[in-house]
């Protein structure tokens, strides 16, 4: 059997305490890279005109952490860059926390500036993670987007 | 191995109908209306996830107006509602997502 | 005359000490934001094949300050964003070291994305700042890129 | 105000040629060519930029072949090399920038 070869150390991650944005930023940077982009996608005091308390977030954990890997598998298919990380966290989340947080480091910019986007738009399509926003007056589950889902196809055929 | 049709088995055939045990997971607004995050439930052995829905919604009726903008999952997947369920398979039906 | 209208308080500077991500990036980000994006420019231990030793920077520091601040009023004027941050460090600079920081702040994520891109390509085009690459064997100023220059006119016209 | 054209000034008009003083300044490798960052220069009062770096290109030829690769500035704005100057100009040749 081939070796396996040895895993990119990525850091890829749910969490449900405070997101370390330092150390994440670390775990990306090294000598050989010359741009780090991060994203920092924060619990805004707003959502659709109504002010927010704080969110409740929560996760299909064993498929988001899967589908995460998938997303730095495709960031080091699809884009010349280093290292990748991606940590969202999860539970209650109060005004100006931090939900989710990328990194990527990559010898020039364009990679790591298109990689880091292309992470966090993949990422709000395809993770099965979803929020309750909390209002004064009420609270609600965040509109969200649909994941593609594979073709039907017909019935399913009973074997004989 | 045999298997039975959806709408019951084969009543010719003389083996029972096979059995699937499956794990089912519910989040957000579905967890909600059912009252429960995890179910484990013996369905036909082949029957598609839809068929698992329809019963959910039977006993749910609040959650058929979902049903078209659900995706459903097997085995942390994304799966299409056409995919045959066998024993230890973990199903999800998953709300439109809003992570980030 | 007018009321001057009071300025954004963006975070927009040339500095000779090493530079503090965390101070700036706090700079930018509020309750209102939902997405900061930062760009990270980093001294790479190699250049076009040759390991580099450190780096020397210098500005035309009025000129260079005054083309970061235009920069800034460009994002605000192009992208729905809250607040900037672009600061650039002068001097000797180590393997590793950060050479350049942007930090922007919006409500949505496009607009910071792009916001924080257009800043690093346009500093890099327009703002007079040059670098000394030293090498083990030798040194060398970067190549860079020429300023877009304003077209000529006629010979300056003799006034009578 | 009589200005001079830039062969010398017309010894038909009896006003002395008006002078300008403007500050020079020199970065990355035209500061190593030239031996200094800043200088300041008397030329004659509406002279444009080519004309200054002519004169610093007969001083320093190894600067001629960097002409095409530079831009021009004045009181920090980018600038025309045809942009005449005045007293108290601020005039920089900028090679291509490298920052970031």
């Amino acid at each position: 059997m081939a070796m396996k070869k040895a895993p990119q150390p990525d850091l890829l991650a749910l969490v449900l305490d405070p997101i370390d944005h330092v150390s994440i930023t670390q775990h990306v940077r090294a000598a050989e890279d010359g741009a780090v982009v991060t994203f920092d996608g924060c619990v805004r005091n707003h959502s659709q005109g109504r002010g927010t308390l704080y969110l409740d977030y929560e996760a299909y954990e064993t498929m988001a952490l899967a589908k995460i890997r998938e997303i730095a598998e495709q960031l080091h298919e699809k884009f010349p860059i280093h290292l990748v990380a991606i940590v969202h966290r999860l539970g209650r989340l109060q005004i100006g926390e931090t939900s989710v947080y990328i990194a990527v480091s990559s010898e020039h910019r364009p990679a790591a500036f298109e990689a880091c986007r292309y992470a966090i738009d993949t990422l709000k399509r395809t993770v099965p993670i979803w929020k309750k926003e909390y209002f004064e007056d009420g609270a609600v589950w965040a509109d969200g987007e649909m994941p593609p889902a594979p073709p039907e196809t017909r019935a399913a055929n009973p074997a004989s | 191995m045999a298997r039975c049709s959806l709408a019951g088995y084969n009543s010719l055939v003389t083996l029972p109908m096979q059995t699937a045990r499956v794990k089912v997971l519910f989040f957000g607004r579905l967890k909600e209306i059912v009252g429960r995050a995890e179910d484990s439930v013996e369905l036909p052995d082949g029957a598609p996830i839809e068929f698992l829905f329809s019963r959910y919604g039977a006993a749910h009726p609040e959650l058929t107006p979902f049903r078209a903008s659900l995706v459903a999952s097997r085995n942390q997947e994304f799966a299409a509602w056409s995919t045959p369920l066998h024993s230890g398979d973990e199903v999800a039906f998953l709300p439109p997502v809003s992570g980030g």
